[in-house]
């Protein structure tokens, strides 16, 4: 079914009946050609990029509760590709290609928003990094403006430019970078790689991977034994508990990042703005609603919860750069299990084992990079080798000493 | 969170500094055979439990003992707490 | 405007009349009213407009529940959005204004997207505005975001302030209605400490809403009695006003206490207290929240709850209505009409959807069984109503009974999952509570009052005696009313049935979820948005789950349990936020001479939490750029004067302090002899740099570290990992002495001829050389420490006192100086010296940086283990063509250098494939007469007189620079050594 | 020596006195840290039962020496803050001639501000930045913790009143805390 402006019409006017589902709910085949094991955005953008881009069709996406129960359903929508380090940028620089043109390309509006997106620096030194972050962006084919104070005092009269503890002078702003309503990002993929003959299956849990001399011919899963040529492994959060399952330790850690929502509110900021000296970033949803968060509590976890020293460390953030907030509530808090990597970069990449791929270790960059990893993650299960923007994601980079470390802060995930 | 020091008892986790795997205590013999893969699995390589985590944190702003805390990531309850510097000792570790 | 609607009874205090403006008509209300009882008081039923639709609403509920009535409270920077006009005390002078409308609250233009409303059914926004791709951004969202919303902040800094507290008890007991109070009271006679805390102003929850009575009083009086006593126990806090909005790991709870919200001003006080109560147990006494019906055109103003309908007639002696009907599916619904009868509310009509008897003859009022509403009228306000059987009524006001769902919120918080009892038709909480939380009341499903009282006493009991409390359970005697059930979810019927009014989200919208495939119960949420509104879908959540179980032929539990995440009633971000914000955000550290450096021109400079002082301004100096070459100059020239004192102290003791020094610097210190310093690089375990600094060995078993400023807190725990962890025989022992010593470099070629003037020790060259330590006094007798080392690369020492006597030292060294001119020197001119020297610092100790990289590879001892050491030797980290760190020059010396941009050779384009590496830090050298730079270069070692491009293509710069060596002064060292 | 440079008290001697509730700077104390070395704490012990005839104190509390002049309190499992009359200087050279070579001895007397608050809000006012249990620390407790992001060791000097050390270079910080915090309550 092909939306559209007038089928909006002519539902609207025959009582919205004819509305048909957006996937198919099928019992899965005995073998595909490839397995996707995770029903998240990355999973999903997969599925649609091998069956629509790559000519790989009969293709089963395997998820073990409801499709876009993972990141993808609970992060802060924010798309961005103002990274600094070569193994990055010129990645997340074709993610944000791809977002550009999603829409369109699989008739579905997940409402990218590309409002811009701001980080404040508070120090001189600050400044020569963002200097040296936005070139590298540029050099990337990115685009990156940076702002001194009397431009950030025209575009966010709200900010505090006078009284705040670490002063406000001036910013980096990616003006492509904005936000994507998230969970259509999900399905919209999703029917794009249904409408080509994906098996998409809910509720279906891989138990264990096929595994004979070092090579994987399918899975277990609580629907039975699925065999496959390939199987991908895509379930950022829960990486480490997957992939132990075919006698992998990973460079991982679990850590839970919370995020917060205000009750609905007249539009108050423009874009997405960063605070560089404590832990804060904002948005504003198209429903009225600040949506925001800081960093990860810290400690391992899988509870998809968090405490209560970081809501307010968060809060006081918030508060530090943009006082007028104070009397916006907080409305609801969540938390979105984060595959912490070592470096705090991510995986897509063949795995000992032949046959068996994995794709993790996003951290809490992994929604503005779904399309890009569902594109490149495809490359690799249908050529058989790494996109060129991917080349440096290899799970071996700590053994070589290749790491790809933006922050600094080395093989601590919790610190990334 | 509250962490039962063995020392002084429930405090606040605002208290602490948490590092993570407690198989960080761990450091391999520099000396030994395979001493570089050692290292790198040392470095980089976590079980990542979903249940059962034995961790560490540090009491900065306490009495500066590292800890080992063996606390569950499914539900977060903690089921153990010892003195790092006494795990390390038990390990055989020492000059 | 009268109090046309206020009738006799209730709570509030008749002889305190308080006026209020309500989009900017005067009223008047009583002590004790909330800002809603008031309005109804006043016959104002419109206050809103809802989210999607932009219809008009009115008030729905009594309580934090409320999805409607929610308005602008307060004015000017103080107007708060979205405040539940349910909740709100009323005070003197309160001002509110409703809020999401265009025009008038009566007229609001944006009541067309309602026409459109078949057009705006669940979703549709997914399926179009994607062409042309441009609008989005231009006009489509812009038109979204200006009609969505609510309301609307000031844009000025929130005038109040807020503070935060940590409080503890054995029992925390939240909601003070009949279970609480009973728990509270069984508790507190026991001796526990016990912290009762309740939203609301008043403790007893629905005693003061009900009729009913305990020990024979009437149930609000014993509430109040029941209080009294708890607040004349020292060993119980009581806190009304107080929201206790988070259940947190190990029995901590989040709470919100409103100080001043009630009254006029907060008066310079908090307006609200943000307090973590540390708990032992906690006792869950949250009670109920009534919810809906799904009926055709359900929205109007004048629909209400029913169990709020006669809340406003009994506590507030307010009526909803002229003329009232009932619709129920329960028993309870009944006691509206009964109470309202009795307090003189003419009842139009109960109509009750279960074909029993009629529970009670209600003069004057229809009563009709086994009916339910098809269709209301009355657009701004509800005029009439008509029943699925054509029974039309004229009624103002509908009061709804769907049954009450416990509110489980707080026991969902560590993702519990409630379990559905068929019996009362409404989820409770399940098995996994957090651990320490015990549930009891109309919150676990005991909804009458007699058997809430004893569950609240019973339970508190059980958990006191855990604790080693003596408690016994005692009741009041009590009824236990009627609260029997049979689920009814909707009405079919033509025209809209609303389950969340706030969203907007109707019965047809779940339906057409169900039909799209969007079947499971977080499906459903996120696309049509059910329970996302500011109220959670308190009254709405189990009606969309019920409707959606029905479209798929399931079970509700079946279907699922949605769960609640905290805050289970919204916490403002000032509140959160506490203290921290502005200069208050995080604490100041200052150094020993701040004060001097205050009143001696010195512009201060954010280093962490240190202020510094950047440059000193003198005279008529107008661009810092003076101040700083000055202070170079009168350095390199003869002596400047630098406070230190912000590096990282690290006092190292013990036997084995050398040999562990030996284990966490990557160079050797095991030899270095006493009354020596010298330089350290420190590595992380994965073989980057760490951190530098140098290390003078005051004594055999005595040493003193230096870290870089931002690294001593890092540095200082990395230590005592190595020593409690990596080696825990060794006997070394570390303390912080960071705020214990004035530390002050004083650098130039008078260096010593100052310093001779004030150290009582020979420090020429032969007595003291380059890298000497020593402890010693100044000034005829104040300890301190010496050391001659040198950041400058100039005849320099640095001297320590203890900091009491920092700023007297900062003076007599200026006193000293005198003769030669000393000069205080900031930040900035610090920066240009090390530049000058090539020494790195925070721009290039990034924590990516080898060894390698800073061409200090060779101090990397292979002959011994530290940390870091094996890590280090990895292959991509010793590759030929890695970067190198270099100076350079501009080949137009006019022309400045640019920090942050990127090396490409000549004739190659600025592209990723082309980056040979970045300028890290650049300075203008007085000295040199030109700017200069430090940058990593890709084997930028063997690249020295090449020249490339600087590319700043982000500020739209390009240098041609020259590779030099980075000791761009003094090369050979030779001033230092003076 | 007429020469010596004077001492100025980091926050010049503060007090302020609001009725339920004050603080004052203390500033007639020194302080030294005492570093129990590896297998020595015997001899650490009857050291400093000879010196000052007390124990060395258990975690979570202080000793305090027969003549009632210094005050120990447990700082780490092997070090301890002494508290002593206040001296011109360094006290750390005259307590490592007391105590002999039995321990490390490291002078902390300027790392710390002390402020003493009293008064019958104490408590109230405290409440509103230390996450510790106040009202069920004993008389003569010691704890060390964080306070609006500061390290701060508290001792509960009497029922109403405490001691507090909190680092020297933040002293306008944490006396704007503790102030306010008092402001707050009163």
């Amino acid at each position: 079914m092909r939306y559209s402006a007038l089928k909006i019409f002519t539902e609207g006017l025959t009582g919205n009946k004819g509305w048909k589902p957006v996937w198919r709910e099928p019992e899965p085949k005995k073998e595909y050609d490839v397995i996707i094991v995770g029903g998240g955005g990355h999973g999903l953008a997969t599925a649609y990029y091998l069956s629509n881009k790559f000519g790989v069709k009969n293709v089963a996406v395997l998820e073990k509760g409801w499709i876009g129960s993972g990141n993808v359903g609970r992060n802060t929508t924010i798309i961005r590709s103002n990274y600094m380090l070569p193994g990055n940028e010129p990645f997340y620089e074709l993610s944000m290609k791809l977002w550009e043109g999603l829409e369109q390309d699989f008739n579905y509006n997940a409402m990218v928003s590309q409002r811009g997106i701001l980080n404040l620096y508070h120090t001189d030194p600050q400044r020569d990094a963002y200097v040296r972050r936005g070139n590298a962006m540029l050099m990337a084919g990115a685009d990156a403006v940076l702002l001194d104070q009397d431009q950030l005092r025209e575009e966010c009269p709200f900010l505090d430019f006078d009284n705040a503890r670490f002063p406000i002078k001036g910013g980096l702003a990616q003006r492509r970078g904005g936000t994507v309503r998230h969970d259509a990002v999900a399905w919209g993929y999703a029917r794009g790689a249904d409408a080509k003959g994906v098996d998409i299956i809910q509720n279906c849990e891989v138990t264990g991977f096929d595994i004979e001399n070092g090579v994987c011919r399918g899975v277990e899963t609580s629907k039975g034994s699925i065999k496959a040529k390939k199987i991908a492994v895509c379930v950022a959060g829960s990486s480490s508990r997957v992939m132990a399952k075919a006698g992998m330790r990973l460079p991982i850690e679990s850590h839970v990042l919370q995020a917060f929502v205000s009750e609905g509110l007249k539009p108050v900021i423009p874009g997405v703005i960063t605070f560089g000296a404590g832990h804060f970033y904002v948005s504003q949803s198209d429903k009225g609603g600040l949506v925001f968060g800081g960093d990860i509590d810290g400690y391992n976890t899988y509870a998809q919860r968090g405490n209560l020293p970081v809501v307010e460390d968060v809060c006081e953030g918030g508060m530090a750069i943009m006082p007028m907030i104070g009397r916006a509530r907080l409305l609801r808090s969540w938390g979105g299990i984060m595959d912490m990597s070592m470096d705090g970069s991510p995986f897509i990449d063949k795995t000992h084992i032949e046959g068996l791929h994995f794709n993790g270790g996003w951290c809490y960059g992994g929604f503005k990079a779904t399309p890009a990893s569902g594109y490149c993650y495809a490359h690799l299960l249908a050529k058989g080798e790494p996109h060129e923007v991917a080349t440096e994601m290899r799970l071996d980079r700590f053994e070589r000493g290749a790491m790809i470390d933006e922050k600094g802060v080395g093989s601590q995930p919790n610190l990334h | 969170m509250i962490i039962n020091h063995p020392l002084l008892g429930p405090r606040d986790a605002a208290e602490f500094y948490v590092m993570g795997d407690a198989d960080l205590i761990n450091r391999p013999d520099p000396d030994a055979e395979g001493a570089a893969e050692a290292f790198y699995e040392y470095a980089y390589l976590r079980d990542n439990p979903a249940g059962e985590h034995r961790e560490l944190w540090y009491h900065e702003q306490g009495d500066r003992s590292w800890l080992v805390v063996t606390r569950s990531t499914l539900t977060h309850e903690i089921m153990n707490v010892e003195m790092a510097r006494d795990v390390a000792l038990a390990k055989g570790r020492g000059q | 405007m009268t109090q046309s609607n206020r009738i006799a009874g209730g709570l509030v205090d008749r002889s305190k009349q308080l006026s209020f403006t309500f989009n900017n008509k005067s009223m008047t209300g009583y002590e004790g009213d909330t800002l809603a009882s008031a309005l109804l008081a006043n016959g104002q039923r419109l206050v809103g407009r809802s989210f999607k639709y932009h219809r008009p609403r009115g008030i729905f509920s009594a309580g934090s529940e409320e999805p409607n009535a929610m308005v602008h409270l307060r004015r000017g920077a103080a107007q708060e959005p979205n405040t539940r006009a349910t909740v709100a005390e009323l005070f003197n002078g309160l001002e509110a204004t409703s809020q999401n409308h265009r025009g008038s609250l009566e007229f609001d233009l944006m009541s067309v997207t309602d026409l459109a409303s078949p057009f705006l059914s669940a979703g549709f926004y997914y399926k179009t505005f994607m062409w042309p791709k441009k609008f989005w951004e231009k006009l489509y969202e812009p038109a979204i975001r200006a009609s969505a919303g609510l309301g609307r902040l000031s844009m000025q800094e929130d005038p109040d302030s807020y503070d935060k507290g940590f409080l503890h008890c054995d029992m925390l007991i939240i909601g003070a209605g009949p279970a609480g109070l009973m728990a509270a009271l069984t508790a507190g006679r026991a001796g526990a400490r016990v912290i009762l805390a309740d939203e609301d102003h008043l403790m007893g929850g629905r005693l003061n809403a009900e009729t009913l009575s305990v020990d024979d009083q009437e149930g609000s009086a014993w509430a109040a009695a029941a209080a009294a006593e708890l607040d004349a126990m020292p060993n119980v806090r009581l806190m009304t006003r107080t929201s206790v909005y988070g259940a947190y790991d190990h029995g901590v709870y989040g709470a919100l206490e409103r100080m001043t919200d009630h009254v006029p001003t907060s008066g310079g006080k908090p307006r609200q207290v943000l307090w973590r109560i540390y708990t032992k147990r906690a006792i869950l006494t949250a009670g109920a929240t009534e919810r809906s019906i799904a009926f055709p055109m359900n929205d109007r103003p004048g629909v209400m709850l029913a169990g709020s309908v006669r809340t406003y007639v009994n506590r507030y002696g307010v009526a909803p209505g002229k003329k009232v009907a009932v619709f129920t599916n329960n028993d309870d619904g009944w006691r509206t009409a009964t109470d309202l009868h009795a307090a003189g509310v003419s009842i139009a009509a109960v109509i009750d959807s279960r074909e029993i008897t009629p529970l009670a003859a209600i003069p004057g009022a229809l009563i009709l069984m086994g009916a339910s509403v098809a269709s209301t009228s009355g657009y701004l306000g509800l005029k009439s109503i008509a029943t699925s059987s054509g029974v039309k009524i004229e009624t103002d006001c509908l009061a709804v009974s769907g049954g009450w769902s416990p509110n489980v919120h707080l026991t969902c918080h560590q993702r519990g999952r409630p379990t559905w009892r068929d019996d009362i038709g409404a989820f409770v909480p399940g098995g996994d509570l957090p651990i320490g939380m015990h549930v009891a009341g109309a919150g676990n499903g005991s909804l009458a009052l007699a058997s809430s009282l004893k569950e609240g006493a019973n339970v508190s009991a059980s958990v006191a005696s855990d604790l080693g409390f003596a408690a016994t359970a005692a009741f009041p005697s009590a009824e236990d009313q009627s609260t029997d059930i049979t689920p009814f979810w909707h009405v079919e019927g033509k025209g809209r049935a609303w389950i969340d009014l706030q969203n907007d989200v109707t019965v047809k919208d779940v339906k057409q979820s169900q039909a799209e495939g969007f079947r499971s119960v977080e499906h459903l949420k996120r696309y049509t948005t059910l329970g996302m509104a500011t109220d959670q879908g308190k009254t709405s959540n189990v009606l969309g789950l019920a409707i959606m179980a029905e479209a798929t032929g399931k079970s509700i539990p079946e279907t699922g349990t949605t769960i609640f995440r905290p805050p289970y009633s919204p916490v403002p971000i000032g509140a959160l936020a506490g203290r921290a914000r502005g200069k208050d955000f995080r604490p100041f550290r200052l150094t020993p001479s701040h004060k001097w450096a205050e009143t001696h021109g010195a512009d201060f400079v954010e280093a962490g939490a240190w202020l510094r002082a950047q440059w000193f301004r003198k005279g008529s100096e107008k661009g810092w750029r003076d101040s700083v070459d000055r202070e170079v100059e009168a350095t390199r020239g003869s002596v400047g004067i630098c406070d230190v004192t912000t590096l990282g102290k690290i006092d190292i003791q013990g036997r084995d302090a050398a040999a562990f020094l030996n284990k966490v610097y990557a160079n050797g210190f095991a030899k270095l002899a006493v009354g020596k310093v010298r330089y350290g690089l420190m590595m992380r375990e994965d073989g980057i740099v760490m951190d530098d600094g140098t290390t003078a060995r005051l004594r055999e078993n005595h040493f003193i570290m230096t870290t870089t400023t931002a690294n001593a807190g890092p540095v200082f725990r990395h230590m005592e990992f190595a020593r409690q962890c990596l080696w825990p025989g060794m006997d070394v022992h570390l303390i912080s002495t960071t705020d214990g010593w004035a530390q002050f470099a004083v650098a130039g070629p008078n260096a010593r001829n100052l310093l001779s003037k004030i150290v009582d020790m020979d420090i020429s060259n032969e007595a003291f050389p380059f890298m000497a330590c020593a402890e010693t006094t100044v000034c005829g007798g104040t300890p301190a420490r010496l050391f001659r080392i040198s950041f400058s690369g100039e005849l320099a020492f640095e001297i320590a006192v203890p900091a009491r006597y920092g700023d007297a030292m900062m003076t007599k060294l200026m006193e000293a100086g005198e003769e030669f001119d000393a000069t205080p020197y900031g930040t900035e001119a610090l920066g240009v010296m090390r530049i000058e020297k090539g020494h790195a610092a925070g721009n290039e100790l990034t924590g990516q940086t080898t060894a390698n990289n800073l061409g200090l590879g060779k101090m990397v001892s292979k002959k011994k283990d530290s940390i870091g050491n094996k890590l280090s030797e990895r292959p991509e980290m010793n590759r030929e063509d890695d970067l190198r760190l270099v100076g350079f020059k501009p080949v137009d010396t006019s022309k400045p250098l640019a920090a942050g941009a990127h090396f490409v050779d000549n004739g190659k384009e600025a592209v990723t494939k082309n980056d040979l590496g970045w300028m890290t830090s650049v300075a203008y050298s007085p000295e040199l007469g030109h700017s200069i730079g430090l940058g990593f270069l890709k084997k930028g070692d063997q690249r020295k007189g090449d020249k490339l491009r600087a590319v700043d293509l982000l500020r739209g710069g390009e240098v041609k620079v020259e590779v030099v060596s980075p000791h761009m002064i003094d090369p050979e060292g030779e001033r230092l050594r003076a | 020596m007429p020469d010596m440079l004077t001492a100025e008290p980091f926050l010049g001697g503060y007090t302020l006195d609001l009725g339920d509730v004050a603080v004052a700077e203390v500033t007639d104390i020194s302080i030294v840290s005492i570093a129990m070395p590896l297998g020595g704490g015997d001899a650490l012990a009857n050291a400093v039962q000879a010196a000052w005839g007390c124990a060395l104190p258990a975690p979570r509390g202080t000793s305090v020496s027969s003549d009632g002049s210094v005050t120990l309190i447990f700082s780490t499992p092997d070090q301890t803050l002494a508290i002593l009359p206040g001296v011109d200087g360094l006290a750390v050279t005259d307590v490592a001639a007391k105590l002999g070579d039995v321990g490390y001895y490291t002078e902390q007397t300027d790392n710390w501000v002390g402020l003493r608050a009293s008064g019958a809000k104490s408590i109230s006012a405290l409440e509103r930045i230390c996450p510790l249990d106040l009202a069920s620390m004993s008389v003569g407790g010691a704890e060390r913790t964080v306070m609006e992001h500061l390290g701060v060791f508290i001792m509960r000097e009497d029922d109403e009143r405490f001691l507090l050390l909190s680092g020297s270079s933040s002293a306008k910080s944490f006396l704007h805390a503790v102030e306010l915090s008092m402001r707050n309550v009163t």
